[in-house]
Protein backbone atom coordinates (compact mmCIF):
# COMPACT_ATOMS: atom_id res chain seq x y z
CA UNK A 1 0.00 0.00 0.00
CA UNK A 2 1.20 3.61 -0.85
CA UNK A 3 -0.59 6.69 0.62
CA UNK A 4 0.80 9.93 -0.35
CA UNK A 5 -1.09 13.07 0.76
CA UNK A 6 -0.16 16.60 0.80
CA UNK A 7 -1.80 18.42 3.85
CA UNK A 8 -2.54 21.70 5.25
CA UNK A 9 -3.50 20.27 8.78
CA UNK A 10 -1.02 19.64 11.45
CA UNK A 11 0.23 15.79 10.86
CA UNK A 12 -0.14 12.80 12.96
CA UNK A 13 2.91 10.40 13.50
CA UNK A 14 0.76 7.85 14.52
CA UNK A 15 -2.06 7.62 11.69
CA UNK A 16 1.03 7.65 9.21
CA UNK A 17 2.67 4.48 11.87
CA UNK A 18 -1.11 2.97 11.73
CA UNK A 19 -1.72 3.00 7.79
CA UNK A 20 2.11 0.56 7.11
CA UNK A 21 1.37 -1.81 10.09
CA UNK A 22 0.85 -4.84 8.50
CA UNK A 23 1.18 -8.65 10.38
CA UNK A 24 3.98 -9.75 8.25
CA UNK A 25 6.24 -6.44 8.91
CA UNK A 26 8.82 -7.01 11.83
CA UNK A 27 10.27 -3.23 11.28
CA UNK A 28 8.85 0.18 10.77
CA UNK A 29 10.57 3.75 10.27
CA UNK A 30 9.35 6.49 10.88
CA UNK A 31 11.37 9.89 9.83
CA UNK A 32 9.77 12.99 11.17
CA UNK A 33 10.85 16.33 9.87
CA UNK A 34 10.48 19.58 11.82
CA UNK A 35 10.75 23.07 12.05
CA UNK A 36 14.02 24.46 13.24
CA UNK A 37 14.36 27.24 15.06
CA UNK A 38 17.47 28.59 13.49
CA UNK A 39 19.50 28.55 10.19
CA UNK A 40 23.35 29.49 10.12
CA UNK A 41 22.36 30.51 13.74
CA UNK A 42 19.65 33.32 12.75
CA UNK A 43 16.42 33.23 14.65
CA UNK A 44 13.46 31.41 12.08
CA UNK A 45 10.16 33.00 13.26
CA UNK A 46 7.97 30.64 11.00
CA UNK A 47 8.35 28.71 7.53
CA UNK A 48 6.13 28.66 4.39
CA UNK A 49 5.86 26.16 2.43
CA UNK A 50 4.36 25.50 -1.21
CA UNK A 51 3.79 22.79 -3.47
CA UNK A 52 3.31 22.09 -7.07
CA UNK A 53 1.14 19.53 -5.62
CA UNK A 54 -0.20 17.01 -8.70
CA UNK A 55 3.71 16.65 -9.77
CA UNK A 56 4.85 16.68 -5.92
CA UNK A 57 2.77 13.75 -5.89
CA UNK A 58 4.12 11.82 -8.66
CA UNK A 59 7.60 12.58 -7.39
CA UNK A 60 6.65 11.46 -4.23
CA UNK A 61 5.06 7.96 -6.06
CA UNK A 62 8.08 7.41 -7.79
CA UNK A 63 10.34 7.34 -4.90
CA UNK A 64 7.68 4.81 -3.29
CA UNK A 65 7.40 3.04 -5.91
CA UNK A 66 11.78 2.80 -5.85
CA UNK A 67 11.37 2.10 -2.08
CA UNK A 68 8.76 -0.91 -2.93
CA UNK A 69 11.17 -2.29 -5.32
CA UNK A 70 14.73 -1.83 -3.72
CA UNK A 71 13.84 -2.67 -0.24
CA UNK A 72 10.98 -5.06 -0.66
CA UNK A 73 8.31 -2.46 1.33
CA UNK A 74 5.30 -3.30 2.43
CA UNK A 75 3.35 -0.46 2.80
CA UNK A 76 4.53 3.51 2.66
CA UNK A 77 3.02 6.52 4.01
CA UNK A 78 4.40 10.18 3.29
CA UNK A 79 2.28 13.29 4.60
CA UNK A 80 4.29 16.45 3.56
CA UNK A 81 2.40 19.42 5.25
CA UNK A 82 1.81 22.90 3.38
CA UNK A 83 1.33 26.50 4.58
CA UNK A 84 2.37 28.25 7.54
CA UNK A 85 4.28 25.77 9.96
CA UNK A 86 5.64 27.11 13.65
CA UNK A 87 8.96 26.32 15.32
CA UNK A 88 8.85 22.25 16.06
CA UNK A 89 5.63 21.83 13.79
CA UNK A 90 6.26 19.13 11.85
CA UNK A 91 6.68 19.30 8.01
CA UNK A 92 6.90 15.63 6.61
CA UNK A 93 6.71 12.06 8.27
CA UNK A 94 7.74 9.13 5.98
CA UNK A 95 6.87 5.86 7.51
CA UNK A 96 8.10 2.75 6.19
CA UNK A 97 7.14 -1.21 6.90
CA UNK A 98 9.22 -3.80 6.10
CA UNK A 99 10.09 -7.66 7.05
CA UNK A 100 12.78 -6.88 9.07
CA UNK A 101 14.48 -3.55 10.32
CA UNK A 102 17.75 -3.22 8.35
CA UNK A 103 15.74 -2.42 5.06
CA UNK A 104 13.26 -0.31 6.87
CA UNK A 105 15.95 2.06 7.94
CA UNK A 106 17.48 2.20 4.30
CA UNK A 107 14.26 2.81 2.59
CA UNK A 108 13.55 5.44 5.24
CA UNK A 109 16.70 7.03 4.55
CA UNK A 110 16.77 6.97 0.75
CA UNK A 111 13.05 8.49 0.94
CA UNK A 112 13.93 11.77 2.96
CA UNK A 113 16.99 12.48 0.84
CA UNK A 114 15.47 12.10 -2.38
CA UNK A 115 12.25 13.76 -1.48
CA UNK A 116 14.86 17.05 -0.90
CA UNK A 117 16.46 16.78 -4.16
CA UNK A 118 13.11 15.61 -6.59
CA UNK A 119 9.77 16.84 -5.03
CA UNK A 120 8.46 20.39 -5.93
CA UNK A 121 8.08 21.52 -2.66
CA UNK A 122 9.59 25.18 -1.71
CA UNK A 123 10.19 26.61 1.79
CA UNK A 124 10.09 30.31 2.69
CA UNK A 125 12.31 31.25 6.29
CA UNK A 126 10.55 33.89 8.06
CA UNK A 127 13.18 36.58 10.41
CA UNK A 128 12.91 39.20 12.08
CA UNK A 129 14.18 41.19 9.41
CA UNK A 130 13.10 39.64 6.32
CA UNK A 131 12.53 36.32 4.55
CA UNK A 132 14.25 34.25 2.30
CA UNK A 133 13.61 31.10 -0.09
CA UNK A 134 15.46 28.10 1.31
CA UNK A 135 18.05 26.68 -1.18
CA UNK A 136 17.39 29.49 -3.85
CA UNK A 137 20.54 30.41 -4.02
CA UNK A 138 24.05 29.38 -3.96
CA UNK B 1 4.82 29.76 -30.08
CA UNK B 2 2.18 30.20 -27.19
CA UNK B 3 3.12 28.56 -23.95
CA UNK B 4 1.38 29.12 -20.10
CA UNK B 5 5.02 29.55 -18.05
CA UNK B 6 3.88 28.50 -14.38
CA UNK B 7 6.24 29.47 -11.38
CA UNK B 8 6.80 28.76 -7.65
CA UNK B 9 8.56 30.10 -4.65
CA UNK B 10 11.47 32.02 -5.31
CA UNK B 11 10.78 32.05 -9.07
CA UNK B 12 7.18 33.16 -8.59
CA UNK B 13 8.20 36.35 -7.15
CA UNK B 14 10.94 36.78 -9.68
CA UNK B 15 8.45 36.38 -12.51
CA UNK B 16 5.25 39.18 -13.26
CA UNK B 17 2.99 36.22 -12.08
CA UNK B 18 1.68 32.74 -11.07
CA UNK B 19 0.54 32.00 -14.26
CA UNK B 20 1.72 33.67 -17.08
CA UNK B 21 0.69 33.96 -21.04
CA UNK B 22 3.62 33.99 -22.92
CA UNK B 23 3.87 34.64 -26.88
CA UNK B 24 8.12 33.33 -27.92
CA UNK B 25 10.33 32.02 -30.45
CA UNK B 26 11.46 28.90 -28.64
CA UNK B 27 11.99 25.08 -29.67
CA UNK B 28 13.50 23.86 -26.47
CA UNK B 29 13.69 24.43 -22.78
CA UNK B 30 16.87 25.48 -23.68
CA UNK B 31 15.69 28.16 -26.01
CA UNK B 32 13.50 28.99 -23.41
CA UNK B 33 15.74 29.18 -20.40
CA UNK B 34 17.84 31.42 -22.16
CA UNK B 35 14.99 33.65 -23.26
CA UNK B 36 13.26 33.60 -19.44
CA UNK B 37 17.43 34.21 -17.89
CA UNK B 38 17.62 37.37 -20.66
CA UNK B 39 14.08 39.01 -19.48
CA UNK B 40 14.57 38.22 -15.96
CA UNK B 41 18.40 38.37 -14.84
CA UNK B 42 17.66 37.32 -11.68
CA UNK B 43 16.74 33.77 -12.50
CA UNK B 44 20.24 33.74 -13.15
CA UNK B 45 21.35 34.22 -9.75
CA UNK B 46 19.70 31.03 -8.70
CA UNK B 47 21.54 27.72 -7.70
CA UNK B 48 19.72 25.88 -10.44
CA UNK B 49 16.24 26.26 -12.79
CA UNK B 50 14.61 23.03 -14.13
CA UNK B 51 11.54 22.67 -16.21
CA UNK B 52 8.18 20.11 -16.04
CA UNK B 53 6.08 20.04 -18.71
CA UNK B 54 2.76 17.30 -18.07
CA UNK B 55 3.89 16.93 -14.22
CA UNK B 56 7.81 15.46 -15.49
CA UNK B 57 11.21 16.79 -15.57
CA UNK B 58 12.25 17.92 -18.88
CA UNK B 59 15.66 18.12 -19.79
CA UNK B 60 17.03 20.99 -21.91
CA UNK B 61 16.74 19.85 -25.53
CA UNK B 62 12.95 18.82 -24.61
CA UNK B 63 10.64 20.28 -27.79
CA UNK B 64 7.87 22.39 -26.36
CA UNK B 65 4.85 21.97 -28.40
CA UNK B 66 2.12 24.86 -29.01
CA UNK B 67 -0.11 25.64 -25.69
CA UNK B 68 2.24 23.75 -23.40
CA UNK B 69 1.69 24.35 -19.90
CA UNK B 70 5.88 24.82 -18.86
CA UNK B 71 6.50 25.13 -14.94
CA UNK B 72 9.71 26.63 -13.59
CA UNK B 73 11.16 24.88 -10.98
CA UNK B 74 13.22 26.62 -8.59
CA UNK B 75 15.80 24.87 -5.98
CA UNK B 76 13.30 22.41 -4.24
CA UNK B 77 13.06 22.25 -0.45
CA UNK B 78 11.24 20.25 1.17
CA UNK B 79 11.06 18.12 4.22
CA UNK C 1 16.42 13.98 28.13
CA UNK C 2 16.44 10.55 28.14
CA UNK C 3 13.14 8.55 28.88
CA UNK C 4 13.12 4.90 29.23
CA UNK C 5 9.92 3.01 30.05
CA UNK C 6 8.80 -0.76 30.16
CA UNK C 7 5.25 -0.79 30.08
CA UNK C 8 2.81 -2.92 30.10
CA UNK C 9 -0.26 -1.03 28.45
CA UNK C 10 0.08 -0.57 24.56
CA UNK C 11 2.98 1.71 23.07
CA UNK C 12 1.86 4.98 21.21
CA UNK C 13 4.31 6.50 18.62
CA UNK C 14 3.08 10.03 19.15
CA UNK C 15 3.66 10.21 22.87
CA UNK C 16 7.83 9.41 21.99
CA UNK C 17 7.68 11.29 18.59
CA UNK C 18 6.36 14.62 21.14
CA UNK C 19 8.72 13.71 23.99
CA UNK C 20 11.56 14.39 21.73
CA UNK C 21 10.63 17.05 19.32
CA UNK C 22 13.11 20.34 20.35
CA UNK C 23 12.49 23.56 18.80
CA UNK C 24 16.48 22.70 17.31
CA UNK C 25 16.03 19.88 16.08
CA UNK C 26 15.12 19.20 12.05
CA UNK C 27 15.20 15.49 12.62
CA UNK C 28 13.35 13.13 14.57
CA UNK C 29 13.99 8.94 14.11
CA UNK C 30 11.47 6.79 15.40
CA UNK C 31 11.76 2.75 14.98
CA UNK C 32 8.76 1.16 16.09
CA UNK C 33 8.95 -2.89 16.33
CA UNK C 34 6.07 -4.83 15.70
CA UNK C 35 4.55 -8.40 16.40
CA UNK C 36 5.11 -10.48 13.13
CA UNK C 37 2.73 -13.66 12.44
CA UNK C 38 5.19 -16.08 11.85
CA UNK C 39 8.79 -17.35 12.34
CA UNK C 40 10.61 -19.71 9.53
CA UNK C 41 7.52 -19.74 7.91
CA UNK C 42 5.06 -21.40 11.38
CA UNK C 43 2.73 -19.03 12.17
CA UNK C 44 2.70 -17.41 15.90
CA UNK C 45 0.05 -16.95 17.58
CA UNK C 46 1.20 -14.14 20.04
CA UNK C 47 4.59 -13.64 22.12
CA UNK C 48 4.74 -13.06 25.29
CA UNK C 49 7.33 -10.88 26.89
CA UNK C 50 9.07 -10.68 30.49
CA UNK C 51 11.99 -8.21 31.33
CA UNK C 52 14.10 -8.04 34.12
CA UNK C 53 13.04 -4.96 34.68
CA UNK C 54 15.55 -3.02 36.73
CA UNK C 55 18.52 -3.76 34.87
CA UNK C 56 17.11 -3.69 31.55
CA UNK C 57 16.08 -0.09 32.29
CA UNK C 58 19.34 0.41 33.13
CA UNK C 59 21.44 -1.28 30.08
CA UNK C 60 18.42 0.90 28.03
CA UNK C 61 20.24 4.13 29.53
CA UNK C 62 23.59 2.65 28.78
CA UNK C 63 22.29 2.68 25.51
CA UNK C 64 20.81 6.35 25.52
CA UNK C 65 23.99 7.89 26.98
CA UNK C 66 26.05 6.62 24.05
CA UNK C 67 23.63 7.95 21.33
CA UNK C 68 23.91 11.34 23.12
CA UNK C 69 27.63 10.95 23.15
CA UNK C 70 28.12 9.64 19.61
CA UNK C 71 25.09 11.38 17.32
CA UNK C 72 24.64 14.74 19.51
CA UNK C 73 21.38 13.24 19.96
CA UNK C 74 18.93 16.13 21.63
CA UNK C 75 16.47 13.92 22.97
CA UNK C 76 16.02 9.91 23.51
CA UNK C 77 12.51 8.00 24.25
CA UNK C 78 12.37 3.80 24.52
CA UNK C 79 9.51 2.73 25.63
CA UNK C 80 9.64 -1.52 25.63
CA UNK C 81 6.23 -3.44 26.14
CA UNK C 82 5.84 -6.22 28.20
CA UNK C 83 3.06 -9.11 29.23
CA UNK C 84 1.35 -10.55 26.42
CA UNK C 85 1.26 -9.54 22.64
CA UNK C 86 -0.97 -10.00 19.68
CA UNK C 87 0.15 -9.96 16.28
CA UNK C 88 1.14 -6.55 14.61
CA UNK C 89 0.67 -5.23 18.55
CA UNK C 90 4.25 -2.68 19.09
CA UNK C 91 6.88 -4.23 21.13
CA UNK C 92 8.87 -0.79 21.12
CA UNK C 93 9.39 2.44 19.83
CA UNK C 94 12.73 4.15 19.45
CA UNK C 95 12.61 7.64 19.24
CA UNK C 96 15.79 10.32 19.32
CA UNK C 97 16.04 13.90 17.65
CA UNK C 98 19.06 15.60 16.60
CA UNK C 99 19.97 18.48 14.52
CA UNK C 100 20.42 16.76 11.11
CA UNK C 101 18.39 14.01 9.86
CA UNK C 102 21.25 11.37 8.80
CA UNK C 103 22.99 11.44 12.87
CA UNK C 104 19.07 10.41 13.59
CA UNK C 105 19.22 7.79 11.39
CA UNK C 106 22.21 6.01 12.35
CA UNK C 107 21.25 6.98 16.31
CA UNK C 108 18.07 4.86 15.90
CA UNK C 109 19.93 1.95 14.01
CA UNK C 110 22.44 1.64 16.82
CA UNK C 111 19.84 1.09 19.74
CA UNK C 112 17.57 -1.01 18.06
CA UNK C 113 20.56 -3.36 17.36
CA UNK C 114 22.00 -2.83 20.80
CA UNK C 115 18.55 -3.53 22.45
CA UNK C 116 18.23 -6.55 20.96
CA UNK C 117 21.89 -7.43 22.40
CA UNK C 118 21.88 -6.89 25.46
CA UNK C 119 18.78 -5.40 27.08
CA UNK C 120 17.44 -8.45 29.63
CA UNK C 121 14.04 -8.84 27.73
CA UNK C 122 12.97 -12.51 26.72
CA UNK C 123 9.84 -13.39 24.48
CA UNK C 124 8.45 -16.48 24.04
CA UNK C 125 6.42 -17.52 20.69
CA UNK C 126 3.38 -19.19 21.35
CA UNK C 127 2.20 -21.44 18.44
CA UNK C 128 -0.55 -23.87 17.87
CA UNK C 129 1.41 -27.02 18.56
CA UNK C 130 3.68 -25.39 21.41
CA UNK C 131 5.57 -22.26 22.18
CA UNK C 132 9.43 -21.40 22.13
CA UNK C 133 11.84 -18.77 23.84
CA UNK C 134 12.73 -16.99 20.79
CA UNK C 135 16.77 -17.27 20.39
CA UNK C 136 17.31 -19.37 23.03
CA UNK C 137 19.10 -22.40 21.63
CA UNK C 138 21.56 -22.28 18.68
CA UNK D 1 28.28 -20.07 49.79
CA UNK D 2 24.95 -18.54 50.18
CA UNK D 3 23.52 -16.99 46.59
CA UNK D 4 20.24 -16.13 45.56
CA UNK D 5 19.88 -17.38 41.80
CA UNK D 6 16.70 -15.46 40.00
CA UNK D 7 16.41 -16.81 36.34
CA UNK D 8 14.66 -15.69 33.62
CA UNK D 9 13.43 -16.95 30.57
CA UNK D 10 14.20 -20.74 29.52
CA UNK D 11 16.23 -20.21 32.37
CA UNK D 12 13.24 -19.89 34.62
CA UNK D 13 11.73 -23.15 32.74
CA UNK D 14 15.12 -25.07 33.24
CA UNK D 15 15.72 -23.61 36.75
CA UNK D 16 13.63 -24.55 40.09
CA UNK D 17 12.53 -21.64 40.39
CA UNK D 18 12.55 -17.54 39.78
CA UNK D 19 14.20 -16.99 42.73
CA UNK D 20 16.30 -20.04 44.53
CA UNK D 21 18.35 -20.01 47.65
CA UNK D 22 21.68 -21.87 46.69
CA UNK D 23 24.46 -23.37 49.10
CA UNK D 24 27.34 -24.03 47.17
CA UNK D 25 31.07 -24.34 47.15
CA UNK D 26 32.07 -21.87 44.10
CA UNK D 27 34.33 -18.68 44.03
CA UNK D 28 33.90 -17.22 40.54
CA UNK D 29 31.12 -16.84 37.93
CA UNK D 30 32.61 -19.44 35.86
CA UNK D 31 32.62 -21.96 38.93
CA UNK D 32 28.76 -21.20 39.27
CA UNK D 33 28.36 -21.83 35.30
CA UNK D 34 30.05 -25.22 36.06
CA UNK D 35 28.30 -26.21 38.87
CA UNK D 36 24.43 -25.29 37.56
CA UNK D 37 25.35 -27.02 34.06
CA UNK D 38 26.74 -30.02 35.97
CA UNK D 39 23.16 -30.24 38.26
CA UNK D 40 21.04 -28.67 34.87
CA UNK D 41 22.44 -30.13 32.05
CA UNK D 42 19.38 -28.57 29.88
CA UNK D 43 21.49 -25.54 30.56
CA UNK D 44 24.14 -26.35 28.32
CA UNK D 45 21.75 -26.51 25.45
CA UNK D 46 21.50 -22.89 25.42
CA UNK D 47 23.29 -20.72 22.37
CA UNK D 48 24.72 -18.64 25.69
CA UNK D 49 24.62 -17.98 29.59
CA UNK D 50 25.28 -14.75 30.79
CA UNK D 51 25.57 -13.35 34.94
CA UNK D 52 24.60 -10.50 36.24
CA UNK D 53 25.52 -8.79 40.00
CA UNK D 54 24.07 -5.91 41.16
CA UNK D 55 22.20 -5.20 37.82
CA UNK D 56 25.90 -5.58 35.73
CA UNK D 57 26.99 -8.14 33.46
CA UNK D 58 29.54 -10.38 34.95
CA UNK D 59 32.50 -11.91 33.25
CA UNK D 60 33.41 -15.64 33.87
CA UNK D 61 36.80 -14.13 36.47
CA UNK D 62 33.75 -12.12 38.59
CA UNK D 63 34.24 -13.15 42.13
CA UNK D 64 31.26 -13.80 44.48
CA UNK D 65 30.29 -12.79 47.42
CA UNK D 66 28.59 -14.79 50.35
CA UNK D 67 24.68 -13.35 49.72
CA UNK D 68 24.77 -12.43 46.50
CA UNK D 69 22.11 -11.92 43.90
CA UNK D 70 23.18 -13.78 40.79
CA UNK D 71 20.78 -13.15 38.19
CA UNK D 72 21.19 -16.02 35.26
CA UNK D 73 21.11 -14.14 31.93
CA UNK D 74 19.73 -16.78 28.67
CA UNK D 75 20.15 -14.85 25.05
CA UNK D 76 17.58 -12.05 25.23
CA UNK D 77 15.25 -11.08 22.70
CA UNK D 78 14.21 -7.63 22.81
CA UNK D 79 12.62 -5.36 20.36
Amino acid sequence: MIEIKILSEPLLVDACSKKVQDPAAGGINIFVGTVRNQTKGKAVLRLEFEAYESMAISEMNKIANTMQEKWDCFHICIHHRVGVLNIQDIAVVIAVSCAHRKASFEACQYAIDTLKQTVPIWKKEIFEDGEEWVSAHP
Amino acid sequence: MKLTLISYGIARDILPAHKHALDIEVNTIEDLKTSLCKDYPELKNLQSISFAVNEEYRDDAFILSENDEVVIIPPVAGG
